[in-house]
């Protein structure tokens, strides 16, 4: 068996002939680990909270992906979902958590009204059109209003993907 | 009980006031108005200031109040018409409770100022906003409108 | 009486069931005043309504009280039906009753679960009720292919039929939901802890709930036996005979164990109008495009209260003024005055039991 | 006799170790990049009203003393756990009798009342 026969489905490890040990890069070890412990931030404002709990629970059990930890702190966690519509008078606030969680952090804009306004997108004074005209760079978008469980999770699953293929570490002094 | 002898009855209470009595609503002079109420509390039952908004008719303000009593099971509503120039009218949530956020709503949405309520500030919107969303001659460049669908002419 | 600090319960936070912003001032743990914010979410659909004509506007009625957005459409179709006098088929109306006691049965499981979370029982209590709730949402999803905000009244009926088996799958659903029923009162109920986080905190008297408005199971926990259902029936609901479980002291246990006891009444509903359901198309043979002058105020028995809309239509296709009574908004102004005096682990209890929805408050 | 305080120290330089590479290595590897916002206190994402210097209520000291007594009744007591088998009776009883003062302790502060709040 050659020394570093590639792992089927993954080019992150290669496999040693005995198959106890695996040898990666320190850098794909961290990015891996970035990945699959993703806590998000409780940031439910309106109808996709309640399909974002829905996702946390029995059935459609967001923990599988390791993301059921729920923070009530943005100090804790790594990605921010944006469930539901933000409105002109909660905008400074999601800006004010946005800036206020560490550094590895990243922002899923789920349902419509998060990802453009949505359905209130005409004659309303007071809904802000989208989380990216706050100035809070979005990862990945999940459409759908509410969306269902099963696209959220396709979505976190999305962002996993995008962690782990990040080609360099990921500032967001020049994410823009 | 109905409307006509819940009339007869503020008639023959205030004489003096001029009360026009339409099918299914009351309307009562501005000036008057807070003592119909204490009347109509105290005297004819209604527990409850169920609902109370404004609507905006474009020459003048009407503030509808929708009163319920529990003992008679009858809803009453009571209009005030409230003229542009002139947007005040007396404070009812000394009397109900429940009116206290209705009326901050009402200030806030369309503007009409509530005499000697304990705490009229803005309740939906941002206080640093100073026009009404609600009014009829609401404008403003981000309020993107609807594109008239071809179907329907509104 | 240490020095005052003022905390900001504010619009992110775990235990404030949506975007709600409490000013706390306390003295150590004792809640000194209390200011509520709102606006968090105001989406102005009052403007919405005025530029929408009444079947445009029903899909915004799902997003009010997104717990229960059968119930709103219903709302708002029964008070259009009832300003452009629209005859409904007997077959909708049955299927109207069945579907909003549904639904209420889901919103309430809904409100036990997270009030359990905010007493501390992390998340064991919302996954029993979360899974009985997706039983019920799948059922949802297979009539009108929505797991959450539903667009299925019509104004004149229902937009489709139920699919053939769904009247044995609601039978099963009643028979299991009964059994869960009993075991969440052995579970949580009458538990010593849950007992002593919940009895006698935040009582409401009957004056103070009639003068602040509050309506729904909040004013049956306080002992006024008081359900428009009953006062002034709506749709079929004269047919069915089920009871107003009122509460006695009106703490937070008797909201919870209201809302308990609801759904088995709710459940008796469904049972009685499943067996009744009359044959007929769900939707009645009207011209679809609705027009009217005149005003009208409808009421209906929401889950958290009543919901009531008042509609002023001058003639066009859309409505000319539709102010949407929320329930829970007259239910949230009682909270500053409850929660004077308690600690701050009670205030979040009191919330909890007024089981509010920050959509419908701020519309 | 010196051998015996070698095992101290030895310990004593692992525990600082094995927290100080828990630091070092999250130094290392986080990625910095503060702004003013981020060091503002957090307040549930509104603006901060009022001052949070205050002179707390004595309420929560009495409450932590309470906590520091048991939390040291437990210090003792981990120790004895792993070897009360080979101590016999003896050490049993001494320990019973430590672990009832200190209840008695805890029933006084109950009756008197340092645990309520009010």
């Amino acid at each position: 068996m050659a020394i570093n026969e590639k792992i089927p489905g993954d080019r992150f490890m290669e496999k040693f002939p005995g198959g106890e040990i695996i040898l990666t890069k320190s850098e794909d070890l961290l990015k891996w680990a970035k990945g699959s412990s993703l806590w998000p931030l409780t940031f439910g404002l309106s109808c996709c909270a309640i399909e974002m709990m829905a996702t946390g629970a029995s059935r459609f059990d967001i923990d599988r992906i390791g993301s059921g930890v729920f923070r009530g702190s943005p100090r804790q966690c790594d990605v921010m979902i944006v469930a539901g519509t933000i409105c002109v008078k909660m905008g400074d606030c999601l800006k004010k958590l946005y800036e206020q969680m560490p550094e590895p952090k990243y922002v899923i804009a789920m349902g419509n009204c998060a990802i453009g306004g949505g359905i209130f997108y005409h004659d309303t004074y007071s809904v802000v059109k989208g989380t990216e005209q706050l100035g809070v760079p979005v990862d990945v978008f999940v459409a759908g209003c509410p969306p269902r469980p099963e696209n959220l999770l396709h979505g976190i699953m999305k962002l996993q993907e995008k962690i782990k293929h990040a080609k360099q570490r990921p500032s967001t002094t020049d994410q823009k | 009980m109905q409307n006509s002898d819940l009339a007869l009855q503020i008639k023959n209470k205030f004489p003096s006031i001029v009360l026009d009595e339409q099918p299914n609503f009351l309307v009562v002079p501005k000036t008057a108005l807070l003592d119909v109420a204490c009347f109509l509390k105290s005297e004819l039952g209604f527990e409850t200031c169920h609902c109370l908004t404004a609507v905006d008719r474009k020459d003048k303000m009407e503030v509808v109040y929708h009163l319920y009593s529990f003992s008679n099971h009858f809803m009453l509503t009571l209009k005030v018409i409230i003229s542009l120039d002139d947007l005040t009218v007396e404070s009812v949530s000394s009397l109900w409770r429940s009116a206290d956020w209705l009326e901050r709503e009402v200030f806030d949405l369309f503007g009409i100022r509530f005499l000697n309520h304990p705490d009229l500030r803005r309740i939906m919107n941002p206080d640093n906003w100073t026009d009404h969303p609600l009014r009829k001659d609401f404008k403003r460049e981000d309020f993107i409108p609807r594109p008239v669908t071809l179907g329907l002419k509104g | 009486m240490g020095e005052l600090l003022t905390v900001n319960m504010g619009p992110q936070h775990p235990s404030t069931h949506g975007v709600l912003y409490l000013e706390l001032t306390i003295d150590g743990e004792i809640v000194v005043n209390c200011k509520p914010h709102l606006g968090y979410l105001h989406r102005s659909m009052e403007k919405i309504a005025e530029n929408r004509t009444y079947i445009q506007f029903i899909p915004f009625t799902d997003r009010l009280d997104y717990l229960a957005s059968m119930n709103n459409n219903l709302g708002f179709c029964l008070t259009v039906e009832k300003l452009l006098n629209i005859p409904v088929t007997p077959r909708a109306q049955y299927l109207r009753v069945i579907i909003a006691e549904l639904n209420r049965v889901a919103s309430h499981l809904v409100a036990i679960g997270t009030f359990a979370q905010d007493l501390g029982a992390y998340a064991t209590a919302l996954f029993y009720t979360f899974s009985d709730r997706e039983k019920i949402v799948e059922l949802f999803d297979n009539i009108c292919g929505s797991r959450l905000t539903y667009n299925y009244m019509r104004i004149g009926g229902v937009s489709g039929d139920i699919p053939a088996g769904t009247e044995q799958i609601i039978k099963d659903f009643i028979a299991y939901e009964r059994k869960q029923l009993k075991e969440y009162n052995e579970l949580l109920t009458y538990n010593v802890i849950f007992l002593a986080r919940s009895k006698k905190i935040g009582i409401l008297s009957k004056e103070k709930a009639l003068n602040y408005g509050v309506s729904g199971p909040i004013l049956r926990a306080s002992g006024v036996k008081w359900d428009i259902r009953k006062e002034e029936p709506y749709l079929v609901y004269d047919k069915f005979d089920f009871d107003v479980p009122t509460g006695g002291v009106g703490d937070s246990w008797d909201r919870y164990k209201i809302k308990l006891d609801e759904i088995e009444q709710s459940l008796r509903i469904i049972e009685q109008a499943i067996g009744a359901i009359p044959e007929g198309n769900p939707v009645s043979k009207v011209n679809r495009v609705f027009r009217g002058t005149g005003e009208t105020y409808m009421r209906t028995e929401n889950p958290r209260g009543e919901l009531g809309f008042y509609l002023v239509a001058e003639g066009g296709f859309n409505p000319y003024r539709c102010k949407i009574r929320s329930p829970s908004f007259s239910n949230l102004s009682v909270l500053s005055e409850l929660i004077k005096g308690l600690n701050i682990s009670d205030a979040v209890c009191v919330l909890g039991s007024l089981d509010i929805v920050m959509g419908e408050i701020d519309r | 006799m010196l051998p015996d305080y070698l095992y101290i120290i030895f310990f004593f330089l692992l525990g600082i170790a094995f927290v100080g590479s828990a630091f070092i290595v999250s130094w290392v590897l986080r990625p910095r990049a503060p702004n003013s916002a981020k060091n503002s206190p957090y307040e549930c994402g509104e603006i901060i009203k009022g001052d949070s210097r205050i002179q707390f209520n004595v309420r929560y000291y009495l409450y932590a003393l309470i906590f520091v007594i048991f939390d040291v009744e437990i210090l003792f007591t981990m120790p004895w756990a792993v070897v009360f088998r080979q101590l016999g009776k003896v050490a049993y009883f001494e320990m019973a009798a430590f672990v009832l003062v200190l209840v008695a302790g805890l029933y006084y502060a109950w009756k008197k009342g340092a645990l309520e709040w009010q």
